[in-house]
């Protein structure tokens, strides 16, 4: 009896409950406001639009998780992209095109990881530094141009329905529930805790953290490629110098609304995975209720302020008494 | 024999110094651009470079102190913006010169406050809460202009970004005062040593009885202030102001600061490195640019010359 | 180990630089003399200013003003900024009037910021034309633009009223950047115009993408959301375009909108547009070469330098002929549909 | 019992040159408690962080159960059966207390996975098993310090340790947890456990440990069964001559009223305190966890958010809401955890001698470096500061140095209150003996000073007059001599109102 009611008590003060609620409650205020918001065919439109940053979000997660942070994803999203589409106009079958895309992806994230583990510099400037790198080698490989024309097969990735829901969708759903498993009860899941929790202990404990690191960053180069590959064929056409330039702040937005904390050590998929919804259905729920283009971008700092705050609420009240 | 040693370490604590390093990367971007870039060794072309560097150089002064004291402000840039916008709509509708400039730095320390008042009362990460800011004050940017450039300034106000004095631009005039000024804040004054001590150990310098708090609100003030004076100049030197007016700023001046050898996690550096590398930068960027060289390159040279710099001091 | 690396690095900076300074990809290989144009008797010298480096349209403009260089004998830097960015691109320009090139054109960001840095070449006696985009009140001899704005707004509404069966029902206004002066003045002239010649237009919104292709295409899917009765998109910016069509098509395959119920006319640029083009999405489009721009700058360049002048149609070789007012030269729209969607190499 | 399990000969270790360790020597034996005690800078950790695997020994053989190894890191020494419980717990405050005992342990997995419920189970029968009250599955920040000390000790029980090494245990606990600990020592103990106990109180160890190994400069200088020595024979030992008087306490003439607290409360452990410190007198504030001794010092000083009450200064009402108000007020606190609260540690003698006082030594914000050199250089004199210059980075300082400088800082405010929290904890017996002098000292000048200690006899030998707390109220006073040991901790355990008639 008593063992159930502190679940109970455990899901209502979840670290993620707040930020659920609140996403409950901006979903029901657009659909007051909007008569077209509260549809199927709205929520999976939705559900489109966020899934490249959903996937982005959850590879921030756990890099926030150890206590990391990277700002070079927009660029490596670039990147992969760009290669991607060039292997499909070179004529490659599209499973050797997605292998290779995401294994540059994950040996470029462990080249961010091996140079913040080896160098001893600090993660964001690292990620800095290949912030630059990554998108200027993307300019440079595609001389500036727009990259285009993509088999059908290529498109289809991007385009295809398994379902009710397109494959990017699927995709992201999968990414999200294996990501919530192995975090859960993969013991490198709960190293990723660990590490972030107290790093030092971890030394002591004997941990190869180093390892963990390249590893982690590895995982989220993967889904960079992923997310790369689904850019490319989502939208049909990929131009290095402007794909995802403001993606460092978005999904770290994300993540950071969703509970994970800055300093490492916190952080879940539920939590990410309703921070890049309710950033998307802003987004979304905006354009819908016709609010004026300039005032776009304030409501949305203003909502991502405000989700903080909740935040903060609920741990204040963990905190003390 | 005591002395002669104790010159010989002196000489090699020079050498390691990593002052002496990033004065060896403008040696070699002398070096370099001045065989290759035609016109770059000019009295004129110097003066240009440090013109193009004042406002950043300006800015640079309250984020290094913010990295110091272990914060950080990503939304200078977006503050840039609401700070020139501000200034340039007071005087596209005719108020007296100074008033608008009053009114721009005004809006910077507003604007800087509420930061700080996030960051110090509340106590959320820096981090997190300019991440916020930035988008939000960015938002303002276009809420004022409705998207459509300030322009239509008295022509006095030109003076600030074109004027010189004794042959040296009133910005780079301005930037050389404030970097003496605030080296001098910092190394003898009370508030420098509450700014290295918070960026050290902040519980500590809060169990000294410091009002933790209050410095970090007024550091967060004076970013915004220092950031309305450099995007003061910033408007007079473009004639105009318009939404995305200093956006990305935030990046560079890290850049900049971390290749001058600034800690991110606060506690150490100086000053003088975070200049220099604010010089690195701003010759780098016009080396290439007289070289005609494409800006696509210029980001691969500044990413791994980041690298450089910050792993060399640690190895 | 770090040392290793840190030298590694280093060696990687200097190599980048020397293969930098190798190949000035940039540049068009010259006759004569090399990169140097310092001495007196080396060939004349153009920069040529995009607002950005990197997208397509400005990529095409690239290639008209290398060729112009090539078939004038001149030399042409063509460098700007890797975004849109005033303060970068008023330094760039600076830095060539420290390098006193002997021409600039250049593509303005924001149509007043110029002011001083023209000024400033024309006391260095350097010649200055604008394209793409005009800089207002500025010491500029000639301003390269494909046509009026007014004309140009009232291009793109009619590329989209020709597809549709009446001009009557919603329309949504796509643009990129809500700061940018020239899309700013298209969309007051299609506005203008919708409002004075058709009254059962409705206008649903103005979306702008900041010039993010993804953020084109969210705005695109959410505002079809919104207006399931949406009979066309107006998109005054050349990413915009292929993200409604790509919107449109994937709301009709799901079902919400019918085929062919939402037209979208406006900016196209051919390379983009023409897999839409062709498979019926839109049937029309309007575009202006921005190789010709890029030409046109580096011929206007050329003759203010020689002293001749600019006359109402002239012809330009490679170009064609050219309508000039007072200082504005013009190079001329065109409409395009499937039929001649592949003439078109940009 | 008394079968050797581990012995260390000979030890070595330099590092860049200069030796941390030269002979030093430790024999284990199943089921006994070593203590392991030496001033700071004897090599007492080295020593421990060779066994465990940290660092590499440059001489000497490690036998373990007769064999020579080595281990080269601490996951091997961990596996072959030898934990160590550090002074600063190596716990991941953000997982759960089951996960913390079984981190990456693959007996806890099946299929690859983690296996939750059995991790639970086994982790409650392990905390159960030796007295612990909590549950498994809360996280480790939610717990109190002893309780986490105990998480510690059953990670090495489910680690199967064979030898234990424990460092400073007590530090961090009360007094009546320290008994407490004990008990789990003793089952350990029965277990077979070895223990290496590392402490510089030596009452515990006379009451806990078994045998005594004294290392003094990198060498073992004296070993013998506890039974067999004797409390001044080990200080000898340790600092290598005679200590005569260890609280060398004079008496001060006690004046006037300086200092006075009417009903302070913090909201949660201080209910309703009333005192008040007289000029030239050290007031002791004395009780077990939870009865607000250590807490009622953080109140004062303006560090607990909704703590209120009346305080007088001078007779002069003031308020207390945050530690500016408290230095405003001159009031200074010297805080028990000395590198989170007290020092800063990468910053040099003269920083943070000032941190404090700086604003003070301004002309219109800008510091008159002549003055703050001269109270830099008057307080390293006076506090006999041991250091190779003022610009000295603090943490090149020995513990006791360390907390001079602390206590320089508050002098250096010229302050009526000096308010002392745990003030020499982690320090060694030297160092100590320095300290205590110079509070006394400090007494005798007319300054009114309140100390709190996790030490029982650091309260009995320092203070004039004894409060002593239970459950946030005062429960007994006692004057200078009128208490011992047994009296001032029964007082302790005492509920308030069962003493109503007392003093």
């Amino acid at each position: 009896m008593k063992q159930h009611k502190s679940r109970l008590s455990r899901i209502f003060s979840a670290r993620e409950m707040p930020i659920i609620v609140f996403t409950l409650l901006v979903y029901g205020a657009f659909s007051v406001m909007a008569p077209n918001f509260n549809t199927f065919n709205n929520v999976s439109v939705i559900a489109q639009q966020i899934t490249i940053n959903g996937i982005v979000a959850l590879g921030m997660t756990i890099v926030i998780m150890i206590g990391g942070m990277d700002l070079s994803v927009g660029s490596l999203l670039s990147l992969c992209g760009v290669f991607a589409g060039m292997m499909d106009n070179a004529g490659l079958p599209v499973a050797l095109t997605v292998l290779l895309t995401l294994v540059i992806g994950t040996a470029l994230g462990a080249l961010n990881g091996l140079l913040i583990v080896k160098l001893h510099i600090p993660d964001i400037i690292v990620t800095l530094a290949t912030m630059n790198i990554f998108r200027g080698v993307a300019v440079m490989v595609t001389r500036s141009q727009w990259i285009t024309d993509f088999s059908d097969a290529f498109l289809h990735i991007g385009s295809s329905k398994g379902g009710l829901f397109s494959i990017p969708i699927l995709l992201y759903v999968a990414v999200a529930v294996v990501f919530a498993v192995c975090l859960r009860w993969l013991p490198f899941g709960r190293l990723l805790y660990a590490v972030g929790g107290n790093r030092e202990a971890a030394v002591l404990m004997g941990l190869n953290v180093p390892s963990v690191k390249i590893r982690v960053y590895a995982v989220n180069g993967f889904l960079l490629g992923l997310a790369g590959l689904l850019f490319a064929s989502m939208f049909g056409s990929i131009q290095a110098a402007t794909a995802a330039t403001s993606l460092q702040f978005q999904t770290m937005g994300s993540a950071l609304i969703g509970g994970a904390n800055i300093f490492g050590g916190a952080g879940s998929v539920l939590g990410t995975v309703f921070g890049t919804i309710l950033l998307g259905m802003i987004k979304n729920g905006l354009v819908q209720i016709h609010a004026s283009e300039y005032w776009l971008d304030f409501i949305t700092g203003a909502v991502i302020l405000l989700a903080l705050l909740v935040n903060l609420i609920q741990l204040r009240k963990k905190g003390r008494c | 024999m005591v002395q002669q040693s104790s010159s010989h370490a002196k000489m090699l604590c020079v050498l390691k110094s990593r002052y002496t390093l990033l004065i060896g990367i403008i040696a070699l971007e002398f070096l370099l651009f001045g065989f290759l870039a035609p016109y770059f060794l000019t009295l004129g072309n110097i003066l240009n470079i440090l013109r193009q560097i004042s406002e950043i150089g300006m800015i640079s002064i309250p984020l290094t102190f913010l990295l110091l004291s272990g914060h950080m402000d990503l939304s200078v840039g977006s503050i840039v913006g609401v700070c020139g916008i501000t200034c340039g709509m007071l005087l596209r509708a005719g108020q007296p010169v100074v008033l608008a400039i009053l009114a721009g730095i005004a809006a910077g320390a507003v604007v800087g406050f509420i930061n700080g008042v996030i960051v110090g009362k509340l106590k959320i990460q820096a981090v997190v809460v300019t991440i916020g800011t930035q988008v939000m004050f960015r938002g303002l940017c276009y809420i004022m202009t409705s998207g459509r450039a300030v322009s239509g300034y008295p022509l006095s106000f030109y003076v600030l970004g074109g004027g010189d004095i004794l042959g040296l631009p009133i910005s780079v005039l301005v930037l050389g005062l404030c970097y003496v000024g605030a080296w001098f804040v910092l190394e003898r004054t009370y508030f420098g040593r509450y700014i290295l001590a918070i960026g050290n150990n902040q519980n500590t310098t809060r169990y000294s009885g410091i009002r933790v708090d209050r410095v970090k609100i007024l550091l967060f003030t004076f970013c915004g202030i220092m950031t309305a004076v450099a995007s003061i100049f910033l408007i007079s030197r473009l004639s105009s102001a318009e939404a995305t007016l200093g956006s990305g700023y935030e990046l560079d001046i890290i850049t900049a600061a971390l290749i001058g050898g600034i800690d991110i996690n606060g506690g150490s550096g100086k000053l003088q490195g975070t200049f220099l590398g604010i010089l690195i930068i701003g010759i780098l960027r016009n080396g290439l640019n007289l070289m005609g060289l494409s800006v696509i390159y210029q980001s691969i040279i500044l990413g791994v010359l980041l690298l450089v710099a910050v792993a060399k001091r640690k190895g | 180990m770090k040392k290793a690396i840190a030298i590694i690095l280093a060696a990687g900076l200097m190599l980048a630089m020397a293969a930098c300074t190798g190949t000035p990809a940039p540049s068009a290989s010259t006759p004569a003399s090399g990169s140097g144009s310092a001495e007196g008797q080396a060939t004349r010298t153009y920069f040529v200013n995009p607002k950005m480096v990197g997208a397509a349209y400005w990529e095409a403009a690239k290639e008209g003003a290398l060729q112009a260089g090539e078939d004038l004998g001149v030399e042409v830097i063509w460098n700007g900024t890797s975004e849109v960015d005033v303060a970068k691109q008023i330094n760039m320009v600076t830095d060539m009037i420290t390098r006193k090139v002997d021409g600039i054109a250049v593509a303005v960001n924001d149509a007043t910021s110029m002011t001083n840095v023209f000024n400033q070449a024309k006391e260095a006696g350097i010649p200055v034309v604008t394209f793409d985009s005009d800089s207002e009140n500025a010491e500029r001899s000639y301003c390269i633009l494909p046509d009026t704005d007014e004309a140009i707004g009232e291009a793109f509404l009619s590329a989209l009223i020709n597809q549709m069966p009446e001009p009557k029902g919603k329309v949504a206004v796509m643009i990129a950047s809500p700061s940018a002066a020239n899309i700013i003045a298209w969309r007051d002239a299609a506005l203008a115009k919708i409002e004075a010649d058709y009254p059962d237009i409705e206008i649903v919104g103005v979306y702008p993408s900041n010039d993010d292709q993804q953020k084109a295409y969210e705005n695109a899917k959410s505002f079809i959301q919104a207006n399931p009765d949406l009979a066309g998109i107006l998109c005054l910016a050349g990413a915009e375009t292929p993200a409604a069509c790509k919107a449109v098509q994937e709301a009709v395959e799901a079902g919400q909108l019918e085929e062919g119920q939402v037209k979208i006319g406006g900016m196209g640029i051919p390379s983009l547009v023409r897999e839409y083009i062709k498979d019926g999405t839109m049937t029309e489009s309007v575009m202006w070469n921005p190789m010709s721009m890029g030409y046109l700058s580096v011929w206007a360049l050329d003759q203010i330098a020689q002293g001749n002048e600019i006359t109402d149609g002239m012809e330009v070789p490679g170009v064609g002929t050219i309508k000039v007012e007072d200082d504005r030269i013009y190079c001329g729209t065109f409409r395009f549909t499937a039929e001649d969607v592949d003439n078109y190499q940009f | 019992m008394g079968e050797t399990i581990l012995e260390m000969q000979h030890i070595a270790k330099a590092f860049s040159g200069v030796y941390a360790l030269k002979d030093a020597q430790l024999t284990l034996q199943k089921g006994r408690v070593m203590a392991l005690v030496g001033e700071n800078g004897a090599g007492k950790s080295t020593l421990m962080r060779i066994l465990t695997g940290i660092y590499d020994h440059d001489g000497g053989t490690i036998l373990y159960k007769g064999q020579p190894v080595h281990f080269k890191n601490a996951m091997q020494a961990r596996d072959a059966g030898i934990a160590i419980i550090h002074q600063e717990f190596n716990l991941f405050p953000n997982l759960t207390v089951a996960e913390n005992i079984f981190l990456g342990d693959k007996s806890v997995q099946s299929h690859g996975l983690v296996d939750w419920q059995a991790m639970n189970r086994r982790a409650q029968e392990l905390v159960d098993s030796i007295g612990g009250t909590f549950s498994v599955e809360e996280k480790v920040q939610e717990l109190s310090v002893q309780n986490q000390q105990v998480v510690e000790i059953v990670k090495a029980l489910a680690a199967n340790a064979e030898v234990l090494i424990m460092d400073e245990p007590t530090s961090a606990l009360p007094e009546s947890e320290v008994q407490h600990l004990f008990r789990t020592i003793r089952g350990l103990k029965a277990r077979g456990v070895a223990i290496v106990y590392v402490s510089h109180r030596l009452n515990e160890i006379f009451e806990i440990c078994d045998d005594i190994t004294v290392l003094r400069d990198g060498v073992t200088a004296f070993l013998s069964e506890v039974g067999a020595t004797t409390q001044q024979e080990v200080v000898a030992q340790m600092i290598g001559k005679e200590v005569t008087v260890l609280y060398p306490k004079q008496d001060a003439e006690i004046g006037g009223v300086v200092f006075e607290a009417r009903h302070l409360s913090d909201g949660d452990t201080v209910k309703d305190l009333s005192f008040c410190v007289h000029k030239g007198e050290i007031l002791g504030l004395y009780g077990l966890v939870g009865s607000g001794a250590t807490e009622c010092p953080e109140a004062l000083f303006g560090l607990v958010r909704g703590a209120h009450g009346t305080f007088l200064m001078d007779g002069r009402e003031i308020s207390l809401h945050s530690p500016a108000q408290a230095v405003a007020n001159r009031i200074a606190y010297v805080p028990p955890d000395r590198h989170r609260q007290g020092i800063i540690r990468q910053l040099s003698i003269r920083f943070n001698l000032t941190l404090a006082v700086v604003r003070r030594l301004c002309t219109r914000s800008v510091i008159r470096r002549k003055d703050e050199q001269a109270t830099v250089d008057d307080y390293i004199r006076k506090l006999r500061v041991k250091c190779a210059g003022d610009s000295q980075k603090v943490t090149f300082l020995s513990g006791g140095n360390q907390q001079k400088v602390v206590i320089a800082k508050w002098l250096a405010t010229n302050p009526a209150l000096l308010i002392l929290n745990d003030p020499t904890r982690g320090v060694d017996v030297g160092a100590k003996a320095e300290i205590y002098s110079l509070i006394s000292e400090l007494a005798c000048a007319g300054m009114a000073i309140v100390i709190t200690s996790s030490e029982i006899s650091e309260i009995l030998g320092m203070s004039d007059r004894i409060l002593v707390l239970n459950e946030g109220v005062v429960s007994r006073e006692f004057l200078r001599g009128q208490a011992d040991q047994k009296s001032l901790l029964s007082a302790a355990l005492m509920r308030p109102d069962e003493t109503q008639g007392g003093v």
